[in-house]
């Protein structure tokens, strides 16, 4: 059976950890192990964060979205901002590259995302946002069953 | 807040401890703290103990890269130690390790800096 | 400063104790007693365990919404369905009136919502849906200087 | 599952011992294993040691509630004990210390059933 959630939260920074927690007790339910939590929860922290820092500028009147279906033991993740988009996603994705230096950006967040999913795919319009999707299938077979 | 600094002077290191999660929101209180410690030209170098630490993300990394930078340009060392394999896997993906050196222990890092 | 998330989950039961978990990382924040974060824990818990069982008739493919707001202490919650609504309002509101005995609920949902917030108001249409609105200001006075 | 149920016969009592959630989710299954218990007749009594429960609503109280009716029917009692504040206060605004009997320590409660 097929289980779904969709979040919607301001852009501000506490809510990064807010997010967080909010998409690891969702997969819980799957009996994910636990560098699965772990890795799930850092993708979820790389994209609210960028869609904070980039997508909204640190305006934190912006809203940031997630959508999370689980299904079969895989989770589908879509993270996504209506801030100012990304003008080259080929070099977005690349390893250290950074557009905000100055605020200690280390350019790793894609990097990270591709790491720990199967499955990572950015869509982004300037002006008109981000989104981020995601995908992973647990190793757990027991996933399967539940 | 989610995120305990413990720090304390050891000679010209200091001792950084973190207890909690380091991400986005957190990172920019850390930066804070340790600036104001470096400030003085009394600290050579940084030895972290992640030992506490239940998350971290890449804006860690970024927090970390700073303050390496800030030692580095002081002739000075960054040592991190008791860190978790997740943390581990982050280091190793942004090749953190080719510039900061990982020990086993706060104690064995320390020793290794002369002030243990 | 307001900060704002909504939440849409499917009317399952595993649910139940996700939407408590993630309602109780969003007002976090407001740095809460323990007991009030219980409270809070727990009226989510009955409205929401309303929505599937009451509103959706157990079945799990309708949706349950979550809206929650926090400004200088003080929390706004509101849990919607789109199921089949409550006939007599007045009614439901007394302690140990149930429509489903057989189910062996207690009947005590609404009362402890009254109980355990300041405000609670019901608005609900047959075969439109029931949406509940709470609010409870915390006593924590930490909390109006976040 | 969110609630850990533990199960145990001392002469004419059964012995539920609950850890974690009980909540509408969780109570069928609480029902489910103490109606198999209850089937053969031996038990007549319940004592519910709620020590490690770390969350209750009211489909707690009504899972509760439906137990007590069934030892009822039965002339047998049911005894709660070790339960914290906030399970206590749903009780008191349910009215289920009219008829259920509370009891400090799960050892207490055993003795006042003649079992301990
Ligand atoms: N949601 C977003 N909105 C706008 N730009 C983004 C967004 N996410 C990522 N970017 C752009 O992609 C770059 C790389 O992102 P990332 O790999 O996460 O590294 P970092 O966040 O450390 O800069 C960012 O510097 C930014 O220019
Ligand atoms: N979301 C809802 N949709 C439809 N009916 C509802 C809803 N919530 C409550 N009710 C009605 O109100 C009654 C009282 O609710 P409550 O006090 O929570 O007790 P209980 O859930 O134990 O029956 C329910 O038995 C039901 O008839």
């Amino acid at each position: 059976m097929q289980n779904v959630m969709d979040l919607k939260f301001s852009a501000q920074s506490q809510n990064e950890s807010f997010a967080r927690v909010t998409v690891g007790a969702f997969i819980a339910q799957l009996d994910p192990t636990m560098d699965e939590i772990t890795e799930i929860k850092t993708v979820v922290s790389e994209a609210v964060t960028n869609s904070i820092i980039h997508g909204y500028n640190n305006q934190s009147d912006g809203m940031v979205y997630i959508h999370c279906t689980l299904e079969n033991g895989t989770i589908e993740l879509t993270i996504r901002d209506e801030g100012m988009g990304i003008q080259d996603i080929e070099e977005a994705r690349q390893p250290l590259f950074t557009t905000k230096p100055e605020l200690e950006r280390s350019g790793m967040g894609f990097t990270i995302m591709e790491n720990f999913m199967d499955e990572l795919q950015i869509v982004s319009e300037p002006s008109i946002g981000t989104t981020v999707y995601l995908k992973k299938t647990l190793t757990n077979s027991k996933a399967m069953c539940n | 807040m989610s995120l305990r600094i413990d720090l304390e002077k050891k000679g010209s290191v200091l001792l950084v401890r973190l207890e909690g999660e380091l991400d986005h929101h957190t990172a920019e209180e850390l930066r804070g703290q340790i600036e104001q410690k470096l400030v003085d030209g009394q600290v050579k170098h940084i030895v972290l103990n992640l030992e506490l630490l239940t998350f971290m993300d890449s804006s860690g990394l970024g927090v970390i890269l700073g303050r390496y930078k800030q030692v580095k340009a002081n002739a000075g060392e960054m040592v991190v130690c008791a860190i978790s394999s997740s943390v581990k896997r982050l280091f190793e993906m942004s090749g953190l390790f080719k510039i900061i050196r990982l020990e086993e222990s706060e104690q064995f890092a320390l020793q290794t800096l002369g002030v243990a």
